[in-house]
């Protein structure tokens, strides 16, 4: 296939790139207060992405532009995902921006160029194009983290998260220069094919795949890797960190995938074990740090280190099932830290951000609807059924179980339980105690919905939570 | 052997400009510093064959990314004294750790187990350019990672405009465009009165 | 003649001392910025020792690629930088711990 | 068409007619008022009490086969069914008649005696009720059925005793009256559970069928030890007796219930529903029978309960704990005579007892209700002037109490001292001797009682001195009644029940233990049985008792303080009741409290939910709250954390430290 | 007509649909939703009445049986079916749940609605639970049912009630996680979720062991036994009273349910192994928890401890069977512990809630709980004294109430065990009437305590029907226990023959 035949297989990502452009352009000849037409650019240029997925979705696996891209189910799966999560963030943050004076069109452009990284990484089939699409990336979060100039902790936090950020690069990439060593490509389906070639176990793939895997722990934020997470979570306007915290981990799921499985799949003994210290590591540090915490989305940011702790062990489990297990995972988890950060940027007003636990407190008195949508929420994180996060934890509980690491899933599920408890203070400051303010709660319709709609699918995916999984499955290529 | 001694010689300032660039007290100095790193790093890697990627380093590196780090230390106004207290009690337990990694890390790199035939370096030919071959293989197999390359760096212009860019609401600046296009209703009134009836 | 292993060793300590500066360094975060290019520089270092001996100039494109990034990397780390000393006033990496627990 | 075809609805319809009642004056007492209740619930004891009568007939003077018949399957698991029947032979008949009989005067006479108590249908209610449960108990055919009646007899004395629920010690005497039947049930459970077991029916047909070949069966308790099956069945089930007849240690409860309404509830406990026991031993009698260890154990306990139990009569100062008292020593006779297998003489002494201990009781009632509920009897005295036909029906009942030569009470009791004298059980000689001893308390204190009450000086005040009367007809016509009874019913009745086979099979009697038949070949009729008498001890033994009892009382009223004085240490022992009570009070309902703190306190709340479910918790967040400092908010700490992670990885994995 | 009605979705999703209704509609139409509320109770107990009626007692099969695929990639089903065992727990449930509705009329005065909601929802979810034949449709519901009660305890509850429903959340959720985990160990044996299935499932002996270690915690809370009980107790005092009557009449019985369905067919094996185990705890829940509840000051506390104590009959009668059938005797001593236990759990599903909303009505004229404030109360409330001391017997046990069928049951077939386990069991007897009655001593008898109990009034009309129901089904059970035992027998007969068999194989 010539290059230009195999263009059509990244009009997506071309066509971001190029609205992104013409976004900025138009922002900046377009000065206006609130960036209502960028805001209005930016989400239409999202739904165009999607489309665009949707049109050619691929249904089978194609690696192109010389193994450097690759183009297959999950791909796609996770590309519209992606934008559809960004789509949400967007609508949440846009109402944040304009009541905190923040708006600003370029957080709607690097956000765009974040989503063009992440979908980099997922479709990334070399390890060149793992790293670019990472940075890419990266390097759009550092500077919408620091975005909010007048805030001393965003400008802390992006310092941190920048800083640790490029550390984290820095040891990805000495372990991708030892790979590339040792195996002498770059393309993944060749390091696995050099991998499974080789006889016996080769020290130098196990010394580059432990740099790897930090790398790889560091953007899920895995203990010990996980110190910028919540400075970051809790340092950025919320708007920022809700676009952290959702759609770049699903970018990092692909991102471990493409990396362990499709480039060291044969190794999986080998990080099985690194994996599962990891996760055991931060499922009990984010459950149990989590408890102590007084600010919301410090706490939340601790129980998604016990999360990507959960979501790890399903890619511990070295199966499809495993590995789809863990996508349902980690697309739950994005939907449910969705609805989390999107009841704090509800509760927040002008020059105050609702981000302390007793914000919540008699929020049913205040407004019985949105406790209740919290309430979906938190239940969900802690994966009580009906709710979709039960299934999320079965699915990859099943696979780790499947394949006889039964202690292991003993020690998620106990680990789980402790973590319960900041759930369930959660729902006890808004249906057990009293309010601290009556103010009524001041958000647009639209907003008001969109959270609606994001708590209820919680309970509408619980009930049917098939069609997603097969999804997954699917994706997985399984 | 010529060779070795050259590499050796470079590492070692590699090495000790490397170490100084952590261990000055003065950014400025420390910046110079990593710029002796450069430049001997670029030395190794013309030994290394990598002519093109030498020159962009010193170029590159040394010409636009240094000068813009000595810029923002000079920017900002950095009071110097403070910043050196209690270096020396976190050193050991540092150089410990750093001295431990580099054990793990050195045991594993040096083991011969690098399934590389060649006992020495591939040598090229005296015609080999090795700006056209990257620049060859640049464009082609590596057209996809260049645009998003180009991405990044778009990226790295807006965060950094994005950032930086202040809009002194204090600043009062004229507006040409505004003061030529007024209108006499924008600055005068005419308002009309009642004459006042005086009543006797 | 050049061994690969000297390389890779040089390139070890480079990294080494790169991690080792970013813990060991209390105060500026500029120099944390300038630990960040050593550490690159190590890398690339791997990269083109890699490239020479196996006689694969992929390695080398991969550094290409690896300068553009740690550019682009320092202008953006530069500009928080600057965000950050404009608000704090301070560059002292032990100044910000407002973010903690 | 004859009555008696169909006896099985009379059989129902005696048990349903009092629960009948008992239903409509409880639920409906306010609608049916006072007089409905009364009238309600007086029919219906009053039917049961003439069915029974009728069916006494056709069993006794008819000669009627025993019935036995399922009327209703309550539960059926497997093959084993539970179920509500009738069993009714002479034994239960008899007991039929006579819980009925006494209950239904008991209702009457509760007309009066009740007339202004609020609770008036309530009363009622109960009564009715217990009738229901007692004669279910009697007529069953099965243990679950007794069981039930035996429970059921349990709570009715416990509401009857509360019945005044504003009175802190009567409620508090209910309580103790329930839980201690419950100790008595708790045995007689675990007895039912090993017939269950080994019989696999609870039927007794069947169970005494086949109780013969289990004869030497064996059952292992404690690992190791092999007991007979047949002991350890009639033990735990006179345990249960023990509890319901109140025998020494768990009598604790009956004088106590004096605490219920004067006298009428007292009498239940008194006169009806602690022979339940009795009745129950002499129904299993074909168990008993089987084992010598499980007679010998009945006898023991019932003569220490008959001298023990008189012993402290003697020392009580209010009339009706004297007369329960009296009830608990008679009651060890009763079961001294069962221990010797003389069935048919417990039977007897039941029967006579109930009619004079009835008497006796009423009469206390009269007494108290002229005295204005005054049961002090130091308080008393010289009251024949004022109420002659009290005085005279109490002589009576005294007399009859103390076995005088000719009186019912006569008969029965040396019935019993005889065939504990035939009997060959090893411990017979004790029981012998304290029978024997028994004889002279019990008319030192029946005398006691009847000289302090009536003779003497007259020690009332003078509010109840002025309206001091003779009973109301109501209350003296019952007296007359049951009079006659306690004076005759002995020379009619002693023949036939002891010697003529009245009980046929309902009772069996090993012929090695059958002490009745020995004194059978004896027996010449009621007249040679009181010239004999004469010739024996007890009836020197009873002239001593009330000649001492006047002496001590009438003669010289000052003794007994001086033996108090002088034997104060058993006197303190007497007025304490051996210490049963504050025993009980300590040990187990103290202790039982204690154990249930420490439990509580310690095992709940400290170990259980301090240590380890909160300390669990507080730990977590003990540990959170130090954990999270690790996170110090600097960069480098960060770094380095990230390193350590880095070098604790490549540590394990590349260099394998931990290998 | 109505021959296809699928009966057991609509007692499961009736009440849960109607309580979604009533959250939406709120507290503005209070009225409405207090008789809709009811209605819809009615309804529900109408239709369990209607799958009592069409019940074939003859068979041990599942019977209503509903299947529809649920998550077809891992074949769990939407599979609903119930037998002997099921049938009496659902009929209780929609029993208890129209009491409580009834009950909540006027007590409760803050965001009726959302209690209603509430217990609707609960009751939907707890019919559920009894009804599943997929595991983790089971499961589903068993988790679900949490949140309802969480909120119950936490929205309605005493002072300490937070304390307390965290408690009881995480004490519950801890024990169930590691059936999950059981259950999925389950699945990947089995490849199918459908119970039968794994009923059938041949198991190693260590693998049945630890299986029944993972049930033992989930049920064992749920009974809850000793030593993991003390959540009750909490629970149970700080819960409104229709919380503490539900907890008590059914929530409890969900773990004896879970033992009977899953623990004993599934690793009957383990369950013979630890069948020793077993019986010990629940002895030291008769015993020592009889002499814990002996002390306790508060009404609430100590009918919470009685419940312990009496639960502690349910799992001696499910284990003891083992041991009755092995010591040499034939099955039916066996089978009368299981039903013993079976009739434990219904019967006192019925005492307890009745106990618990006798102090419910107390408290809410008093505002209440602790004994020491009453006494005398028979003065003033002497109609609610006279159910009181029914329902007080029937807790001590007293024949003829249903509280006696099964401890006798379980007491007289344990004796064929062993004479000590009959022992110990038998204590209940004493313990059970002297901390039932001597509670009953000091808060109904005696005279007028203080000005407030002066002050009572008697139970209103609508507490006098609550209260007459109760009373009624508990001395019909007295009397007339056939029709439960009819329902279970071929079912727990079926049950104990797969009991005795091996799986090892």
């Amino acid at each position: 296939m010539t290059i230009t035949a195999e263009l059509v297989f990244i009009v997506p990502e071309i066509t971001l790139l190029v609205l992104a452009c013409i976004i900025l352009i138009a922002d900046t000849l377009h000065i206006e207060k609130h960036a209502t037409l960028t805001y209005w650019l930016a989400q239409i240029a999202l739904i165009v992405i999607i489309f665009l997925v949707l049109i050619d979705f691929p249904d089978e696996s194609k690696r192109l532009f010389f193994g450097n891209f690759v183009s297959d189910s999950m791909s796609g799966v996770l590309k519209v995902s992606i934008c559809a999560i960004t789509i949400c963030v967007f609508f949440y943050s846009y109402d944040y921006l304009k009541e905190h004076e923040l708006i600003k069109g370029e957080y709607f452009v690097l956000g765009l160029f974040a989503v063009l990284g992440m979908m980099v990484m997922v479709s990334a089939n070399s390890l060149l194009t793992v790293y670019l699409g990472l940075e890419l990336m990266s390097l759009s979060l550092y500077s919408m983290v620091a975005m909010h100039r007048e805030s001393q902790t965003a400008s802390e936090a992006a310092m941190k998260y920048f800083v640790l950020g490029a550390l984290a690069s820095g040891i990805l990439l000495y372990g991708i220069s030892i790979l590339y060593g040792v195996s002498g490509t770059l393309e993944l389906p060749a390091l696995s094919a050099y991998i499974e070639a080789q006889s016996g176990n080769n020290i130098l793939l196990v010394f580059g795949l432990v740099f790897v895997i930090v790398g790889i722990a560091f953007k899920l934020g895995l203990v010990p890797f996980h110190m910028w997470l919540p400075d970051v979570y809790e340092g950025s306007p919320t708007s920022v960190t809700l676009f952290v915290s959702t759609a770049p981990k699903l970018a990092a799921f692909a991102m471990a995938i493409r990396l362990l499985v499709d480039g060291m799949g044969p190794m999986a003994g080998d990080w099985q074990g690194m994996l599962i210290i990891l996760s055991v590591l931060s499922m009990a540090a984010g459950n149990i740090i989590a408890i102590s915490q007084t600010n919301i989305k410090r706490m939340l940011a601790y129980s998604t280190i016990a999360h990507m702790g959960f979501f790890m062990l399903g890619i511990a489990s070295a199966t499809q099932l495993g590995y789809a297990g863990s996508m349902f995972y980690v697309m739950i988890y994005a939907l449910m830290i969705m609805g989390a950060f999107g009841m704090v940027i509800l509760l927040g007003r002008k020059g105050y951000e609702a981000d302390n636990l007793d914000d919540f407190k008699g929020l049913s008195d205040r407004s019985p609807w949105f406790a209740f949508i919290m309430l979906i929420l938190m239940f969900s994180m802690a994966g009580v059924p009906p709710f979709i996060g039960f299934w999320a934890k079965w699915f990859v509980l099943k696979e780790i179980i499947a394949n006889g690491y039964i202690w292991l899933a003993t020690v998620a599920v106990i680990l789980s339980v402790i973590g319960a408890y900041y759930y369930l203070r959660i729902v006890k400051l808004m249906y057990f105690d009293k309010p601290q303010q009556m103010t009524a709660i001041k958000a647009s319709q639209e907003m008001r919905f969109i959270l609606s709609l994001n708590g209820l699918s919680l309970l509408f995916l619980g009930f049917m939570p098939g069609a997603l999984m097969t999804l997954c499955i699917r994706a997985i290529g399984y | 052997m010529i060779e070795q001694i050259i590499f050796y010689f470079f590492a070692a300032i590699l090495i000790i400009s490397a170490s100084m660039v952590i261990t000055v007290r003065n950014p400025v100095h420390a910046a110079l510093f990593l710029v002796l790193s450069f430049f001997s790093s670029a030395a190794i890697w013309l030994l290394l064959e990598a002519e093109f990627l030498a020159i962009t380093l010193v170029l590159v590196y040394v010409g636009a990314v240094m000068v813009l780090f000595l810029f923002v230390v000079m920017m900002l106004d950095i009071n110097l004294a403070p910043l050196r207290e209690g270096f020396t009690r976190y050193l050991p337990v540092g150089i410990l750790v750093a001295v431990l990694m580099l054990l793990f890390m050195a045991l594993i790199v040096s083991s011969d187990s690098f399934n590389l035939n060649q006992a020495e370096g591939i040598k090229h030919a005296a015609d080999y350019s090795n700006t056209a071959e990257l620049g060859l293989i640049l464009y082609t197999e590596y057209l996809y990672p260049f645009e998003i390359a180009g991405a990044i760096l778009l990226v790295a212009i807006i965060a950094a405009i994005a950032l930086t860019m202040r809009k002194s609401k204090t600043l009062k600046t004229p507006k040409p465009e505004q003061q030529v296009a007024v209108k006499r209703e924008d600055r005068v009134r005419l308002v009309k009165m009642e004459s006042e009836k005086r009543d006797t | 003649m050049l061994m690969l292993t000297d390389v890779l060793v040089l390139a070890a300590i480079l990294f080494c001392i790169s991690v080792a500066g970013i813990f060991i360094n209390r105060k500026n975060v500029i120099i944390l910025l300038m630990c960040i290019e050593l550490m690159l520089l190590s890398v690339n270092m791997n990269f083109i020792a890699f490239s020479h001996f196996h006689g694969d100039i992929r390695g080398q494109v991969f550094v290409f690629f690896i300068l553009t990034v740690a550019a682009a990397e320092s202008a953006i780390g530069l500009a928080i930088l600057v965000v950050l000393f404009r608000k704090r006033k301070t560059i002292n990496v032990a100044d910000l711990d407002t973010l903690k627990g | 068409m004859n009555i008696f075809d169909n006896m099985e609805a009379i059989y129902l319809a005696i048990v349903l007619a009092p629960l009948t009642g008992a239903i409509i004056a409880g639920l409906f007492g306010r609608i049916v008022g006072r007089n409905g209740a009364h009238w309600v619930t007086i029919a219906g004891v009053g039917i049961a009490s003439i069915l029974s009568l009728i069916a006494y007939k056709h069993h006794v003077f008819d000669g009627a086969a025993a019935y036995n018949g399922a009327v209703y399957t309550w539960l059926s698991v497997g093959n084993i069914h539970f179920e509500v029947g009738f069993l009714v032979d002479r034994l239960s008949v008899t007991m039929m008649v006579v819980v009925t009989f006494v209950s239904w005067m008991i209702h009457i006479y509760t007309i009066g005696y009740m007339h202004d108590d609020l609770g008036y249908q309530r009363f009622f209610s109960y009564m009715s009720l217990f009738t229901f449960f007692m004669l279910m108990l009697v007529m069953s055919n099965n243990f679950v059925q007794l069981f039930f009646g035996w429970e059921g007899v349990g709570l009715v004395s416990y509401l009857l005793i509360g019945f005044w629920f504003k009175r802190d010690k009567a409620v508090f005497a209910g309580l103790k009256a329930f839980l201690v039947n419950r100790v008595g049930d708790f045995g007689f459970l675990l007895g039912i559970a090993a017939i269950l077991m080994y019989f696999n029916t609870l039927d007794y047909a069947e169970v005494f069928q086949q109780a013969p070949a289990l004869s030497t069966a064996t059952i292992e308790i404690v690992a190791g030890h092999d007991w007979s099956l047949m002991s350890f069945i009639c033990i735990c089930l006179f345990i249960g007796a023990m509890g319901k007849s109140a025998q020494v240690p768990l009598h604790v409860w009956l004088p106590d219930s004096m605490e219920g309404p004067t006298p009428i509830s007292a009498l239940i406990h008194a006169a009806t529903m602690v022979t339940a026991g009795i009745f129950m031993v002499a129904r299993m009698s074909p168990m008993f029978e089987l084992s010598e260890t499980a007679l010998s154990f009945v006898m023991v306990i019932g003569a220490v309960t008959a001298i023990s139990m008189g012993l402290v009569g003697l020392v009580q100062n209010d009339i009706k704990r004297v007369i329960a008292y009296s009830t608990l020593s008679q009651l060890g006779y009763m079961t001294v005579a069962l221990g010797a297998s003389a069935y048919a003489a417990a039977m007897f002494h039941l029967v006579t007892h109930a009619f004079f201990k009835a008497l006796l009781f009423l009469c206390a009632g009269a007494v108290i209700i002229a005295m204005h509920h005054e049961q002090d009897m130091r308080k008393m005295g010289g009251l024949y002037r004022y109420m002659p036909i009290t005085w005279f029906t109490c002589l009576i009942g005294s007399l009859a109490l103390i076995g005088f030569p000719g009186t019912s009470g006569f008969f029965s009791k040396d019935a019993i001292i005889e065939a504990v004298y035939h009997s060959n059980l090893p411990v017979a000689g004790f029981a012998y001797y304290a029978v024997l001893a028994g004889v002279f308390i019990t008319a030192l204190y029946s005398f006691r009682l009847f000289f302090l009450t009536f003779h003497g000086k007259e020690r009332l005040n003078k509010h109840t001195w002025e309206h001091l009367h003779e009973a109301p007809k109501v209350i003296t016509v019952p007296l007359v009644i049951l009079a006659i009874p306690s004076l005759l019913a002995g020379i009619f009745l002693i023949g036939p029940m002891l010697f003529d086979g009245y009980f046929m099979q309902a009772i069996h009697v090993a012929s090695t233990h059958d002490v009745l038949a020995e004194m059978g070949k004896d027996y010449h009729g009621v007249f040679s049985f009181t010239l004999h008498a004469f010739k024996s001890a007890p009836v020197y033994l009873t002239l001593a008792g009330v000649v001492t009892a006047w002496v001590l009382y009438i003669k010289f009223p000052y003794m007994p303080a001086i033996l108090e004085k002088r034997f104060s240490l058993l006197h303190k022992i007497l007025i304490n009741k051996y210490g049963f009570d504050d025993f009980y009070q300590v040990v187990f309902a103290r202790g039982s409290r204690e154990i249930g703190r420490f439990l509580w306190r310690f095992g709940d709340v400290r170990l259980i939910d301090g240590f380890f479910v909160n300390g669990t918790a507080l730990t977590i967040r003990w540990f959170s709250s130090v954990v999270r400092t690790i996170q110090s908010g600097y960069l480098y700490d960060y770094a380095f954390a990230m390193i350590l992670g880095l070098l604790f990885l490549l540590g394990i994995f590349v260099h394998g430290i931990l290998n | 007509m109505f021959e296809n009605l699928p009966l057991l979705s609509l007692v499961i999703w009736t009440p849960i649909l109607a309580g979604l209704w009533v959250l939406y509609a709120g507290d503005r139409q209070e009225e409405t939703v207090k008789y809709f509320s009811l209605a819809v109770s009615i309804l529900v107990f109408v239709l369990s009445i209607l799958l009592y009626v069409r019940f074939d007692t003859s068979s041990y099969k599942f019977q209503f049986v509903e299947k529809a695929l649920w998550i077809d990639r891992f074949d769990i089903y939407y599979s609903l079916g119930i037998d002997g065992i099921s049938l009496p727990l659902i009929m209780l449930t929609s029993f208890i749940t129209m009491l409580i509705v009834l009950a909540a009329w006027e007590i409760i005065e803050k965001r009726i609605s959302q209690y209603m909601a509430a217990f609707l929802i609960l009751e939907g979810l707890m019919n559920g639970v009894f009804a599943s034949l997929d595991a983790m449709l089971f499961y589903f519901f068993w988790e679900a049912m949490l949140i309802p009660m969480f909120l119950i305890i936490g929205i309605w509850g005493g002072p300490g009630r937070v304390y307390a429903t965290i408690k009881f959340f995480l004490y519950t959720f801890l024990g169930s996680v590691f059936m999950l985990i059981a259950l999925l160990y389950l699945y990947s044996e089995a490849g199918s979720f459908y119970i039968p299935d794994l009923h059938a499932l041949p198991l190693s002996l260590t693998a049945q062991k630890y299986i029944f270690i993972a049930f033992l915690l989930a049920f064992a809370v749920k009974v809850p036994m000793w030593p993991v009980h003390t959540w009750l107790p909490d629970a149970h005092v700080e819960a409104p009273t229709g919380g503490s009557v539900i907890l008590a009449a059914i929530m409890l019985k969900m773990g004896g349910y879970g033992f009977l369905r899953f623990s004993l067919p599934v690793v009957p094996d383990a369950s013979f192994a630890f069948d020793g185990l077993m019986i010990t705890l629940s002895l030291i829940a008769i015993v020592y928890i009889g002499f814990v509840a002996l002390v306790q000051q508060d009404m609430k506390k100590l009918i919470a401890y009685s419940s312990i104590s009496h639960m502690g009959f349910a799992t001696l009668g499910f284990f003891v069977a083992f041991s009755i059938y092995h010591s040499g005797n034939s099955a039916s001593g066996a089978i009368m512990a299981i039903e013993g236990g079976m009739m434990q759990m219904i019967s006192h599903g019925f005492i307890s809630a009745a106990l618990f909303l006798c102090v419910g009505v107390m408290y809410e004229r008093l505002h209440s709980r602790q004994i020491k404030d009453y006494g005398g109360v028979v003065n003033t409330m002497p109609r609610f004294a006279a159910f009181m001391m029914l329902f007080a017997m029937a807790n001590a046990g007293l024949p003829g109430t249903s509280g006696f069928v099964g401890e006798f049951l379980v007491i007289i077939s344990s004796f064929q065990a062993s004479f000590l386990i009959a022992f110990l069991a038998a204590t209940i007897l004493i313990l059970g009437a002297a901390f039932t009655l001597w509670m009953y001593k000091r808060v109904i008898f005696g005279d007028i305590a203080n000005d407030k109990v002066a002050e009572l009034t008697d139970i209103t009309p609508r507490e006098g029907l609550i209260l007459g129901l109760l009373a009624i089904v508990i001395l019909l059970f007295g009397v007339w226990p056939a029709p439960i035992f009819e329902v279970m027998h071929p079912t727990i007969e079926h049950l104990f023959e797969h009991m005795i068999q091996t799986k090892l194989g």
